[in-house]
């Protein structure tokens, strides 16, 4: 941290990295997002709701949730194939898959499946937060109801300094770091996923400086789809 | 190893062959095949037998010199993979498998990406030629076994054939035999210099029909070719490898005819298989 | 299927069908398999003509595959396999550093019989492996130090291979058979080793001078028979239909000498000792005979 | 050896449009006539029309059940809705893997079609004969049994010992004499 | 399986292709408009993204690692030789048919497709190089045009090995195509850092990658990469790059 206080990528303590993001970029899908969190590139795509694969998953009043995650071989710096079942994918699916699930109003598409397809394109740190944001995207691209909007930040302890929005550099260096996935309207926190050692009160800390990081989110989020929706608008009234 | 089979060395690789110095391997400068006897355009001697596995609906045997496989045909029977949506036609799987002793370097008992391409292009060198509208709900499973394999075009050529002629004994109705034919284009000739922009100076390339494995060790491209020599229409053409237009067209010709040859060999089996039938009853 | 006879005789024991419902022997073979075998078995005959303790035609043929390192093809009655053993360098255990690899592997496919599905080897498939693998370690058919190269560093893993083309009934013996005479068709180039690799001389002549064969201890070879029906009469060397209405198998497997090396009786049926007897008298004989035809 | 004299193979040219009609294992493609099967060829004459080419079929292909074949079956599983089925043999030739059937209540006899117990007519282990009245879904054909010589053939009482119908819906067990209720084929 | 098209709809597209005029208004033989980008992913030696009107978009990358020298121990060649091993994967997201193994068969046929074109001898199971016998006509580099003799870092110990992999995130018909344009690009946007090679004495060699973004080597041969243009067959006509 160098002593003006700003981080290695000349970023302040409680800023965000820059993030772009378009929806209906797949021709083929029923909802489609594609969002740049920084280096990191993600590509979320929604097919549904539809008719479940496996008869047996079927749920009579509602619609099951699937997240699958696919990473690009060449996403990383060194180059690497990672399996379909890798450990750590899946575990990534599944706590997407829990932070949509109370938002996703599932009950309107009884006996049905919604698949959330997430393409990882490069990793610069912060991948679960960056699909979460791109994952609510291409939810709401794909006209699936849903109570709130879902966004999700990282938050970390860097030499001595609460920061938002850690880069991978940031991350490698064993700071402890927690993401939340949060609802910005009813302030309610869906996920909150940590792994390494944090002293108690410091946590504190770090969950209201992630849950402002969200708030922040949620207005780019909402402004992108919004201005898709002006698009579509004018598109339609000419 | 997996469980499944009796476990071996985790790494096995085979030996270094060091060949002696006056020891002379056959380089295509001398303008002569592997084989002395066979000229560029000469198949090798098909040896060619149905009704070799006794519970299939349909065998067939082909034995190229030292390339030999067997083919199984089961069918029409019930479709077993689950979650298969009705389907008016028949359906065709294919699969082929490599003996792990068939090829110089071992091969593994897992299928391997290059069995499933070529499992692949069999049904889609096959499937053209059989009347898979008559078998509504059911499936046709042809299974290939390489006990050994002198060369990869050649093996895939006398896949398609025997698979052919396995089908025809199953009694399934076809539209025509389908006979595989395979060829390599190799430089021949001493005046070829190493340096890229002189090669287009020096001689075509020579067509070589059915080439062998160490034939193919020098081929710059090479072709196989599925044919309906009846009908005359082609199901199939698989060229890899660089080679002009013309020579591509020219070897295009020599594997029609070679097929047409290759059709009299399936014929004569079939029949043969006829006169089985009656002596056994 | 078995060759189809004539319609069978409409009044068949412990088939009360009224006379009008006759069948072709083919149909009344799928429907009642176990009935359709009573009517022979009591007239002492099998349905494709054999008398109960007669054998199929059995041939073996050597060096079928040359880029196996030894090789042989087994056929008995419809049953024909095909055995290639592959020999390949590999790093000797540490319990056992002067010790060679021999690891037979049988594979059914699915491409010998429409009951065998692709995927992974079935349960009989590994049955008759590890069987195979029990008999070669037990009864020490070669001497695993006779494929050392160099002591803890490299010895020869001999991969054992069995593919069964086609599977009509008793594919132990046939695999066995096939194992066996596949080991003594097997030539190995001798081995040089410098730092760490393996080197053998090419060339095309593989003559006594420059490779050596195994030389092979005890050549082990089984009989198998299958026990019919409540009245568990026995059946030698059964077919595919045969071995599926079973009750039981018992499997003897004798070397040169004449010594037992494995038996195995396997099934519900419990039989008596006296079955047991005729069981090993019947597999010496069916030995012998046997190997003559290997030795041809 | 000398081959057959008229034995073709498929994809061989047999004859012209105009001069033939295309029969059983032929088929015909751009005014010409090609065979399908392995065979002998056979030109049969009718009165008048054209003669019709054939090929008489030398190896079976492996029986397949289609509409209105007749086909023997093994009751597997029973529900009230219908009877689950392995059918074995079609039109006297078997099959080398069974093909799945289902037998549903209404199709069970063409009187009283409301009234059936499927139970009371079909019981898992039973052989019964029965007719193809269409391809069905994706899993099974659907079979009927509503003609008089369709419907049990052979069945096995509670007792073990096997059934002799007695009536079209009554079967007698040979052991026991017990009756048990079957949709019984009538013997032809 | 492929969209499902009403019989009216495919009569529809049918007759429009007899008279030449396409369901989205092309004439047959022409191509939809292709717009290729370079340089879009960061981490790589060299990518592309290829995108092609109507939703096709595939995202192709090359990294350059240093790796094992693959030896044929038959023939012993293949020592002073880099390679190049290729991997097309289609994204579940891409299309509806690719959900769960659904895209397992395509993506093997397209991987194959393209070891083969790139480095032909993909017939024996290891993928090899293109093999010159030293003494044997040497034929041009490889099919793929590319001269893996210059990826070469040491021969028989050390060599680039270029690990070209196709990632498919929209499907809208005619991967091949897009591909092979991808790659040819990710090819050219390609670049490797220089290598210098220290000769200990005694066969003993080390080399030291130079990492300085200005002084890389470019692929060579790159301009005798093949391209690839699809032909559908529809009714007796051939069209380019149909839809579905």
């Amino acid at each position: 941290m160098a002593l003006t206080g700003l981080r290695i990528d000349g970023r302040r303590p409680g800023e965000l990295r820059k993030i772009t993001s378009t929806t209906s970029v797949l021709s083929q899908a029923d909802g489609s997002a594609y969002l740049e969190h920084g280096n990191t590139k993600v590509l979320a795509a929604v097919y549904g709701p539809r008719e479940a694969r496996h008869r047996a998953l079927v749920v009579h009043d509602r619609a099951i949730l699937n997240v699958e995650f696919n990473v690009a071989p060449f996403s990383t710096g060194e180059r690497r194939r990672r399996t379909k079942n890798d450990k750590r994918l899946l575990e990534m699916a599944s706590f997407i898959k829990q932070s949509f699930e109370p938002v996703v109003i599932a009950a309107l598409y009884p006996r049905s499946q919604i698949d959330i397809y997430l393409q990882i394109i490069q990793q610069d740190g912060g991948i679960l937060q960056a699909c979460i944001n791109a994952a609510t995207l291409a939810l709401i691209d794909a006209g699936i109801a849903m109570t709130d909007y879902v966004c999700a930040c990282t938050a970390g302890w860097v030499e001595r300094e609460a920061v938002i929005d850690l880069n991978h550099i940031e991350e490698s260096s064993d700071t402890s770091e927690v993401t939340i996935a949060m609802l910005p309207k009813s302030n309610k926190v869906t996920l909150a996923q940590m792994e390494s050692r944090l002293h108690v009160d410091k946590l504190e800390e770090l969950l209201s400086l992630a849950s402002e990081g969200c708030k922040q989110i949620h207005q780019v989020l909402d402004k992108t789809i919004r201005d898709r929706a002006e698009d579509l608008a004018q598109k339609m009234a000419v | 190893m997996d469980r499944k089979r009796v476990p071996g060395p985790e790494l096995s690789v085979a030996p270094l062959v060091e060949y002696p110095s006056d020891f002379k391997r056959w380089t295509p400068l001398d303008e002569i095949r592997h084989d002395p006897k066979r000229q560029p355009e000469d198949m090798r001697p098909i040896y060619l037998k149905t009704g070799l596995i006794s519970q299939a609906n349909g065998s067939a045997y082909i034995e190229l010199e030292k390339t030999k496989l067997a083919c199984g045909v089961y069918g029409p029977r019930p479709v077993k993979k689950v979650g298969q949506v009705f389907s008016g036609k028949g359906v065709l799987y294919c699969e082929i498998k490599f003996a792990t002793f068939s090829c110089a370097k071992r091969r593994t008992n897992i299928r391997d990406p290059q069995e499933r391409e070529l499992s692949q292009i069999l049904s889609q060198a096959l499937s053209p030629a059989i009347q898979l509208d008559k078998l509504p709900k059911s499936a046709i499973d042809i299974y290939i076994t390489v006990l050994e394999s002198d060369g990869w075009g050649s093996c895939v050529a006398a896949a398609i054939t025997a698979a052919s002629v396995a089908l025809a004994h199953a009694g399934i109705e076809m539209l025509d035999l389908v006979a595989g034919c395979s060829a390599a284009y190799i430089q021949t000739g001493p005046s070829i210099s190493s340096s890229k922009d002189s090669i287009a100076a020096s001689r075509p390339p020579q067509i070589f029909m059915d080439a062998d494995l160490e034939e193919e060790k020098y081929e710059q491209g090479a072709i196989v070719l599925a044919y309906m020599p009846s009908l005359n229409e082609v199901t199939h053409v698989l060229q890899s490898g660089k080679a002009e237009g013309s020579i591509i067209s020219q070897s295009v010709e020599h594997c029609m005819e070679a097929c047409n040859k290759i059709y009299a060999v399936m014929h004569h089996a079939l029949l043969e298989s006829i006169n089985d039938n009656k002596e056994a009853l | 299927m078995s060759s189809s006879t004539t319609t069978t005789p409409a009044a068949v024991n412990g088939l009360a069908t009224s006379p009008a419902f006759t069948f072709s022997a083919s149909t009344f073979q799928k429907l009642h398999p176990t009935e359709f075998f009573r009517n022979f078995v009591s007239q002492g005959v099998r349905p494709d003509g054999r008398l109960l303790s007669s054998f199929r035609p059995t041939t073996v043929h050597y060096g079928v595959i040359t880029t196996a390192n030894g090789s042989a093809m087994v056929r008995i009655g419809g049953t024909t396999v095909v055995c290639g053993v592959k020999a390949e360098v590999a790093e000797p255990k540490l319990d056992s550093p002067d010790q060679g690899y021999l690891v037979p592997n049988v594979d059914l496919s699915p491409i010998c019989s429409n009951t065998f599905r692709p995927g992974p080897p079935s349960e009989q498939a590994q049955v008759v492996s590890e069987s195979i693998n029990r008999v070669l370690k037990e009864s020490k058919v070669l001497d695993l130090k006779d494929l050392c190269i160099e002591e803890g560093k490299a010895v020869w893993a001999l991969w054992i291979d069995v593919v069964c083309v086609s599977y009509d009934g008793n594919i132990y013996d046939a695999a066995l058979a096939s194992v066996m005479a596949a080991l003594k068709n097997v030539r190995i180039r001798k081995p040089t080793y410098e730092e760490g690799v393996v080197k053998v001389p090419g060339g095309e002549a593989a003559d006594d001078e420059n490779s050596f064969k195994l030389n092979l201890a005890r050549t082990p070879l089984s009989t198998s028979f299958v026990l019919f029906d409540t009245s568990l009469t026995l059946l030698t060397d059964p077919n595919f239909a045969e071995e599926s209405i079973s009750q039981g198998q018992i499997s003897v497997t004798i070397d040169e000498q004449g010594q037992l090396c494995a038996i195995s009786k396997v099934g519900a049926a419990s039989s008596s000792q006296t079955l047991l007897k005729q069981c090993v008298e019947r597999a010496r004989k069916r030995n012998e005979e046997l190997r003559s035809i290997m030795n041809q | 050896m000398a081959l057959v004299a008229d034995a073709v193979v498929p994809g061989q040219r047999l004859g012209h449009v105009q001069e033939f009609n295309a029969g059983v294992g032929t088929y015909s493609r751009q005014d010409f006539i090609y065979a399908s099967v392995v065979g002998l060829k056979k030109i049969t004459i009718e009165n008048n029309e054209l003669p019709t080419m054939t090929v008489e079929r030398e190896n079976t292909q492996s029986a397949m059940p289609d509409i209105d074949a007749i086909v023997t079956c093994k009751v597997v599983r029973v529900n009230p809705r219908f009877a689950a089925v392995n059918i074995m043999v079609v039109d006297g030739k078997p099959c080398t893997d069974d093909f799945q059937g289902i037998i549903r209540v209404q199709d069970v006899r063409a009187t009283e079609k409301d009234k059936v117990k499927i139970y009371n007519s079909f019981r898992p282990g039973d052989i019964v004969r029965a007719q193809v009245i269409s391809l069905g879904d994706a899993r099974s054909y659907y079979l009927s049994t509503a003609a008089n010589e369709l419907g049990v053939i052979f069945g096995t009482s509670v007792a073990g010992g096997s059934l002799v119908p007695i009536s079209w819906q009554e079967m007698q067990c040979t052991k026991t004499k017990v009756i048990e209720l079957r949709k019984c084929a009538k013997p032809m | 399986m492929p969209s499902l098209i009403s019989p009216a709809e495919r009569d529809y597209i049918l007759k429009g292709i007899e008279c030449n005029v396409r369901a989205d208004g092309r004439q047959r033989p022409d191509y939809r408009e292709v717009t290729i980008e370079t340089g879009v992913v960061s981490q790589t030696s060299g990518s592309a993204r290829v995108r092609i009107a109507g939703g096709t978009d595939v995202l192709v990358s090359v990294k350059a690692e240093i790796g094992p020298v693959q030896v044929d121990p038959e023939t012993g060649d293949g020592a002073d030789k880099g390679q190049i091993v290729c991997n097309v994967e289609c994204a579940p997201s891409a299309s509806q048919q690719f959900e769960g193994r659904g895209a397992d068969d395509l993506n093997n046929e397209l991987t194959q497709m393209m070891s083969r074109f790139l480095s032909h001898n993909t017939n024996t199971p290891a993928h090899k190089s293109s093999s010159t016998e030293a003494g044997a006509p040497a034929a041009p580099a490889g099919p793929g045009g590319i001269n893996l003799s210059k990826l070469c870092i040491i021969p028989g110990q050390q060599c680039w090995v270029l690990f070209v992999d196709a990632l498919v995130m929209d499907y809208g018909g005619n991967l091949m195509d897009a591909i092979f344009m991808g790659t040819r690009a990710a090819i050219y946007d390609t670049r490797i850092p220089k290598t210098e090679v220290q000769d200990l004495g005694d066969g003993q060699f080390e080399f030291e990658v130079l990492d300085d973004a200005e002084d890389t080597d470019i692929v060579e041969g790159r301009e005798d990469m093949p391209i690839c243009v699809t032909l559908n067959k529809v009714s007796d006509h051939f069209t380019i790059l149909s839809l579905e």
